[in-house]
């Protein structure tokens, strides 16, 4: 169960969100729980919406959400909110943190050219962020985060040739799904 | 009497889809032209060949007329359809296919001259008995002064050579003349290179109305009926209708004959819209738009006729079709123009690649659209990116049609007007048929988010959550959108050549 | 009079969404079903609620009375709209919803059994002077033998309780008739849970002419003119037109005329199409189709009149909104039904996931379509996914729009019938109006590849070549289809089970 | 410059293809050149051909490929050819192509559980076939092979854990875009 702040104008909510089977989620907003389904519709903005209980015609509709900046633009059916959402209790997780973290090392899946590097030293990222991209012979292939964390170390320049098994760089892992980006 | 085999679309986007089905509805061999960011652009691939322009800013592709006429040499072309803006209403390109042996689809060098003089224009239509705003020729700042008083305040500053709601400014009191003046000129000059200026009279809350005519080389002039043009964002349309709620059938036929007269007096020749301002009972006539208007659809839904055909069987030197008493009109029709801009932040151009791309179907529904995924929406071209037609028995049938269809309707990749669309078309007002060209102001006089339910305020808050616990909880794979295709091949590319023998 | 307020639509697909298209421009509450497959289909989408069917087969989804009936009450629906197929024709539905206090949309119980008695409906259709083939009525395999001579041969055998051109049998030689009649027998028994079989005259060349019929409550009558769909492939319609050009306007007239006699003779009530074969100048009457039919937009698109929006009127207890003189008719339509099936090897049904579609727009074109990205296309349902409708003023316009549109359309995921489409609208016969219901077996005929051009046999294998070069010397990498990134989201979702606190 | 031979119904044509800029390609068939653009144009099965110069009416079109066994189902605007494609030089390439081999290791990016393995030893494979699937914290990523060539080993089942580095396959390429499946 995650918990977030969803602020904006005139909007100050808590909204606790677990996981359910079915692509579904559990969502707990202003005392009451809800089921609620929430997968892709239309490219990587849109999304289907389908709240069962939800507020009266609110319940099943296509939004548009998108990054802005730190925000996030949400667009309903006519109208449009910014706003910024975090994880309730970041500061308490914070603390735990420390104890059992384990350094993740990423390397180079085949030998081949390092064409980038997107990530610096000291740098949070979330799961999936796209560490290096690696040419191999006349393909290429993007290295991902496997979970969100602090880049320690990034131990090559694009531009240089890798044999498999070298250390592109080391990750200091979030734990589970508590992570902060 | 000359038949067009093969014809040269000098345009992009919808209207130029929109000319290439008309070809194939008739046999004529559509060719395309396209700049380098519409490579691969549905009319590109829809017609039968098409030929590169040099660079994407229109003085060097849609407006390169150099270029273009080389092009219909090499294309065998035997006539070009410049279809709406770019080189649509330009005489010196009209004169230059003429000389080269083409046909253009449009009226003559001569008329379009005359149209292009507002004053001139005026003045003829004046002549024949249709009313105009009272207003002035060309005017010296002096000039201006001393006639300012007689048209009184609050007036506009308008550009002889303007159209299409630019360089357009009000001047609410006589103090404020000269320096509006000086700022009009300058525009003028840089916006259409005329500095000349006239003046008019303005209305408060006209609604403006515009009556589709078809004339013939051979004299022969009807008209199609009208369309209700009031809702409008910066003197450019939005939203257009027809038949207009506002006209009692007595105003309604007034109205077609005096676009007929006004036609007639410019000697006007092929597909136009003659447009007046409609205040209560009285109507001015402002100006002849010579060329297809982006709303024309909407008339042929009621009329069943299609006017593309009808410009290019009058370019052919063809008499029209149908005389004024075999027009008939079948129920009510409306168009909403989706456009690349940000209807809440300032209607902000929103540039960027569609991603994907959800189009209305269904009964009664028309799409007119230049969308694919992949294509890419630049700052050097007009944001509509398509437009949705629906047609009803009655008015009120048409309308939920469109609620229907705005609803079903979703852009990935650019921001559009989609959202003051549905807003328009569910407002009371507007679907009591009571508005006028100040309607859309009330879009931004409503306060953002203010409107919300507090359910719609609990859903997007959720959503936001969601979306937020999705991103981190479970890295979305990004999904190939056809663009980063494009870059992973260009990538690829690279490495072909690196390597290639 | 009951007004609908909440429909409950009992069917999928193309025409689920058309329902729904309907109760948003009535204000009605549409509300869906879905089996498990159509989970993300669009007509779940675009309702205002949806409910889970329990599997995919169609005994336990569509056609799983019990449940949907409790869904019914659950939804507090006040109605409910079978679509056509499924329990469109189901007299034990019909007394369900009754029963249950709901309205269904369509005949009442005893029109939908004495239509389904296809014996019996003949012999009254037969009574009230309107002609039929000469049969039998139910016969045993002596009775058979004997009355086959009076009828002669070829023959058909047909079954009782069939429909929807299934069960039907040939009969060339009176030697083959007792195995013919055993074969007959069994699959009835096997198709409609009914032995009873009869005999009818069979036509060699027929064209199949159907006329749209709306009758109210209160005995009104009216017809909307005829649909040509000789374009049939095992007894299946697949391309349909109207007016049909095989009918003089005396011709038509009498044939209005004999199809609301029919109707009345069955006390027909709702949207109808009584099913005639015309074998030159003489028609006989085969059937009565109580349902909508999926050909029913090319009615609308020349009568201008929303034929769900009548059925819902209907049900109400509305008497018919307009008399037979106030029905009109403008240009030509056309429809092709785009199904799911491999033109170019026998029509197999292809199952898959959409992965991709794209749709034809602009004048004169209506797309009423199923299809999204994601959305499984299983061996459960009807193969077909979308219709195209084309309108002209002339037959050869809509033609010609029809041409352009289905080069438009193009969907990847399942293979489709598109190409067969494409072939037949360009078929000189067929652009002559000169075809009957034998026309389809010329594509089988036709033997693959032997048509091509040389060009088209090196563009062929210029893209077999391309597509090997580019394949082995730059994966592609997988584009994430909807479907796939359904997969990976569902491979996520494990772990998120496992892991979840 | 690659050399195919394609066959099929009443069709045996020799079709030699050079990749040039701009994504397209330099095509020689019956004794002429060509320059022919190659483009997706719908989903992964239809492609948009350009064929500047190519045969009356047929030069510019959307056309379907789909693998069927070992031909190529080819489906036009109307028809359907079933067509074979063999690179011509098979037999000379075969023999180059003992000399100037190195195997490629292809190593665990990351620390994670192997959900599957994808290829067997001595498979042929195509470039960009997945190899295996590796589950690490919350997110999956599939090992793609970085050129054509045969398996020759594969040193983990599903189910186990590896850690970053660990070589899970190793694959003997084939040479350059001379490849052959």
């Amino acid at each position: 169960m995650m918990k977030y702040t969803v602020t904006g104008p005139g909007l100050d909510l808590q909204v606790e969100v677990l996981e359910a089977p079915g692509g579904r989620y559990r969502v707990r907003v202003l005392g009451k729980e809800y089921d609620v389904g929430w997968s892709p519709a239309l490219g990587t903005t849109h999304w289907w919406l389908d709240w069962d209980g939800g507020p009266q015609d609110a319940g099943r509709q296509v939004l548009i959400v998108e990054p802005e900046g730190n925000d996030l633009g949400v667009t309903l059916d006519i109208d449009h909110l910014d706003l910024r959402v975090l994880p309730a209790r970041l500061v308490a997780r914070r603390r735990t943190r420390t104890e059992a973290q384990q350094d993740v090392e990423i390397r180079a899946p085949m030998p081949g050219l390092v064409v980038s590097v997107e990530v610096q030293p000291g740098q949070a990222v979330a799961a999936g962020v796209t560490v290096a991209v690696i040419e191999a012979m006349k393909m290429q292939m993007e290295l991902r985060t496997p979970a969100a964390g602090i880049v320690r170390e990034v131990r090559v320049q694009g531009g240089r040739e890798v044999s498999s098994g070298d250390v592109i760089a080391v990750l200091v892992p979030h734990r589970g799904g508590e992570d902060t980006v | 009497m000359k038949r067009i085999r093969r014809l040269l679309i000098a345009n992009r986007g919808e209207i130029a889809v929109r000319i290439i089905r008309a070809c194939r509805a008739l046999g004529i061999t559509p060719l395309a032209v396209y700049s380098p960011v519409d490579r691969s652009a549905p009319h590109v691939r829809l017609a039968d060949r098409a030929w590169p322009l040099p660079a994407d800013p229109p003085a060097e592709s849609y407006l390169n007329i150099a270029r273009l006429l080389e092009i219909a040499r090499a294309a065998g072309a035997d006539a070009i359809h410049p279809g709406y803006g770019f080189l649509a209403e330009n005489p010196a390109f009209a004169a230059a296919c003429a000389e080269a042996g083409l046909l253009f689809v449009g009226p003559p060098e001569g008329v379009l001259a005359r149209c292009g003089d507002k004053v001139h224009a005026r003045e003829q239509i004046a002549q024949a008995g249709v009313p105009v705003l009272p207003g002035t020729g060309a005017v010296s700042e002096e000039e201006a002064q001393a006639s300012a008083g007689r048209i009184g305040y609050p007036l506009l500053i308008k550009a002889v050579g303007g159209g299409g709601g630019k360089g357009i400014h009000l001047v609410e009191r006589v103090a404020d003349l000269p320096s509006a003046l000086r700022l009009a000129r300058g525009e003028a000059v840089a916006a259409f290179g005329d500095p000349r200026l006239y003046l008019e009279r303005w209305l408060p809350r006209p609604r403006h109305v515009e009556v589709q005519i078809l004339a013939d080389a051979r004299g022969a002039i009807i008209h199609l009926g009208e369309r209700e043009c009031s809702i409008q964002r910066r003197h450019q349309k939005v939203i257009e209708e027809s038949p207009s709620p506002a006209l009692t059938p007595a105003l309604r036929e007034r109205l077609g004959a005096a676009a007929v007269a006004a036609a007639r007096a410019v000697g006007y020749v092929n597909a136009g819209t003659v447009e007046f301002l409609l205040d209560g009972a009285a109507f001015y006539c402002i100006e002849v738009n010579a060329r297809l208007q982006v709303e024309h659809p909407i008339t042929e839904t009621i009329t069943g006729l299609d006017l593309v055909e009808a410009q290019l069987r009058i370019a052919e030197g063809e008499p029209l079709a149908l005389r004024q008493e075999e027009v008939t009109w079948r129920g009510h029709a409306l168009e909403c123009r989706v456009g690349a801009e940000d209807p809440h932040h300032g209607f902000l151009p929103s540039v960027g690649v569609i991603e994907a791309v959800r189009e209305p179907g269904g009964p009664g529904v028309r799409v007119d659209s230049g969308l694919v995924p992949g294509l890419p929406v630049s700052r050097y071209f007009d944001p509509l990116l398509a437009k949705v037609i629906t047609w009803g028995a009655t008015r009120e049938a048409a309308l939920d049609r469109m609620e229907g269809a705005l609803a079903e309707m979703a852009v990935a990749g650019v921001r559009t007007t989609l959202p003051f669309l549905r807003w328009a078309v569910r407002d009371p007002a507007f679907r009591a048929g009571d508005y006028d060209v100040r309607f859309a102001e009330r879009w931004d006089e409503r306060r953002e988010g203010r409107g919300l339910s507090e359910g719609a305020r609990m859903t997007a808050a959720v959503a936001a959550a969601l979306w937020t616990h999705a991103r981190r909880a479970r890295p979305v794979l990004p999904r190939a959108s056809p663009e980063s295709a494009w870059r992973r091949a260009a990538r690829v590319e690279s490495l072909g050549d690196r390597e290639g023998e």
